[in-house]
């Protein structure tokens, strides 16, 4: 069979989806069946047809497969043939036609004139098909449109699949509180100690930390309303070491007016009281926001 | 149709429906031919809710219909579901409990002070609320303000003994090989905070206080 | 805590949630002293997907976690709980769809080029919307196009636990092993014999990039 007896196949006609599984093929060197040529399709029926086309590479695959023909050794000059028709046919019928539709038929005819020039004789044997590039898209668009078809056909859920749910009768969300890394604290501080340190008149002094810790404990055991005594302070069994805290932060106390003494005799036992605050907490945090 | 299989499909279809379902509806979703009757259904409906006592899910019928729901003792762990994530605290936060624990007892002025920013009251609200810090006297000054110091819940919370375990600050030096530590562990949340895999690049840290 | 306490709690959680959850999140439902170990969560939910093998439900894990769904052979009753037909995607839209899964991160250009056609800005809005497909970065290149890629939640639309679990794409074959057989300059088509499907056997796994 000669590339003349294929281009002078007759156009087929856009044929119904039906039609595509038709047992209609062009076998190399053997006698082809083929398509009635008085069948009739309804301007709307090719209307659907044509509208249903995701571009040129799926009206060319459609055209190549409707023919049984192989991707890989497309007759390029019936194929543009066919394809020319088809892009005029959606151009008469005023369809939307997609620019790519025109690019694809200029590429097509340039094609079609590479594979009628004679090849130039090839030194390693080796020489590009011209539609190799355009065989290459075909493939790589089927098999997506493909894949597309097998996700269609997966089970999907509300069609295949459906999840399961159950009331929950009482629902308490809640929020739990953000937690801290000790290191977030250290950062903060190191932080806060860099930025102070560029403030001249701070100058912030490293102080045994124990010392302030008990300050603490001081004054947490201490109250407004009454004294305590001097003695209860101190826990003996916590040694010589543990005095010398408690007192040192006591004295630091008092140095700072945040408590006060009283000895009513010498050598009494000597008693010890917070120093009132002349407001509540809650006014103290309303002044300061005025400030 | 035999009642294991219309147990089960009355079960798959009061899951899927995700709402109580009635017996009408329940009849609907077979062809007339193949429809149980109704004394079917109860029983099949009973005997449901009998396969459900060792279950997590039981069957009661409510207004509208049918439905499962999780058993009532379970709620406790089935709600922690919608827990929300875990705020972040503020830097002003952090800084704030930062210089409360080093600098023990002190005035809001004073970290104010130091920070060379206003604090604002509802920093000291939650960090009291928290239970990491509380007011331990007043200085003698005029005003008297209120000398904050942190608490034993801190030290718990930080897994300190005493505020000696505290790293002396000549040890943060390192400032920026600290902060590239803590970008790693912002990366990875805590195991409340899994709650929802949103990608960490999508996630703008909230900022309490 | 005993497995039987443990099987109920994550059968009622998944349930109550409505949706797939992860591991992880099973995990944030006990506080960390009382928490089972990972592998106690797994006997645990193998052990829950046993017991379904009676009842209407099965247990399966999809992209973002475990879920319960009714056993397929129940489908055709469920189904009729709901009038409606499910809905039905167009073609540019299951290819959109396609090429995003099979080659993301890819941008809008990119899967025009495989197309062969403009892909429409509704199309993807509204794989976005449904939260299939979200930008995950930008070829650095001019103009700098977003890539696409899926999401957990089309894996688990679709019942897929990960993408490998998609359909395998067909193989490319390649011209230049015909061309020593065929007169190349006779534009001839091939014999019908050549032009079978490639039995799904042969063909090469996933490519995923």
């Amino acid at each position: 069979m000669t590339e003349a007896a294929v281009s002078e196949a007759p156009l087929h006609e856009p044929a119904s989806p039906q039609q595509e599984e038709m047992p209609f093929a062009i076998v190399q060197g053997a006698p082809f069946t083929e398509l009635p040529k008085d069948l009739y399709i309804p301007p709307h029926a090719l209307e659907v047809i044509l509208e249903a086309f995701e571009g040129p590479l799926d009206l060319l695959l459609w055209l190549i497969k409707r023919q049984n023909l192989d991707i890989l050794n497309i007759p390029i000059a019936e194929i543009t043939r066919q394809y020319v028709e088809y892009v005029e046919l959606m151009k008469e019928m005023e369809l939307e036609l997609a620019a790519e539709y025109l690019v694809m038929a200029a590429v097509l005819a340039e094609i079609k004139s590479r594979m009628l020039l004679p090849r130039p004789p090839s030194v390693d044997g080796e020489e590009e098909d011209p539609r190799a590039e355009l065989v290459r898209r075909l493939q790589e668009y089927e098999r997506f449109k493909q894949a597309a078809e097998d996700i269609d056909a997966l089970p999907r859920l509300g069609r295949d699949v459906f999840s399961g749910a159950a009331e929950v009768t009482e629902r308490n969300a809640t929020r739990p509180l953000p937690t801290v890394d000790l290191r977030e604290i250290l950062a903060a501080m190191a932080e806060v100690m860099k930025r102070a340190e560029m403030f001249a008149h701070h100058h912030i002094q490293r102080e045994p930390l124990s010392v302030r810790q008990r300050m603490s404990e001081v004054l947490e055991h201490l109250s407004t309303e009454r004294f305590t005594e001097f003695p209860c302070l101190f826990r003996l069994e916590e040694g010589r070491r543990g005095v010398v805290v408690t007192l040192i932060a006591v004295l630091e106390l008092l140095k700072q007016q945040m408590i006060e003494l009283i000895q009513t005799t010498a050598f009494a036992t000597i008693h010890v009281k917070l120093v009132a605050p002349d407001m509540t907490p809650a006014e103290l945090d309303e002044a300061a926001d005025y400030r | 149709m035999d009642v294991q299989q219309l147990k089960n499909i009355i079960e798959a279809a009061i899951l899927a429906a995700g709402e109580p379902v009635s017996l009408d509806r329940l009849q609907g979703l077979f062809e007339e031919d193949e429809r149980p009757a109704p004394e079917d259904f109860r029983m099949a409906l009973a005997a449901l809710g009998e396969d459900c006592a060792m279950r997590g899910i039981e069957l009661v019928e409510v207004g509208s219909g049918w439905r499962f729901q999780s058993r009532k003792e379970l709620v406790p762990w089935v709600s922690r579901l919608w827990e929300e994530k875990p705020q972040r605290y503020s830097r002003a936060f952090l800084e704030t409990l930062a210089l409360i624990a080093y600098r023990q007892p002190i005035t809001r002025a004073e970290i104010e002070d130091i920070r060379g920013v206003a604090v604002g009251t509802n920093i000291v609200k939650s960090l009291t609320e928290r239970g990491w810090v509380r007011v331990v006297g007043h200085r003698d000054v005029p005003g008297k303000p209120a000398l904050y110091a942190t608490t034993r819940a801190f030290l718990d919370y930080f897994n300190l003994k005493s505020l000696d375990d505290l790293p002396t600050l000549a040890e943060l030096r390192d400032i920026d090989k600290l902060e590239a530590e803590l970008d790693l562990i912002g990366d990875v949340p805590a195991p409340a905070a899994q709650i929802e895999r949103i990608p960490a690049a999508d996630v703008e840290p909230v900022e309490l206080c």
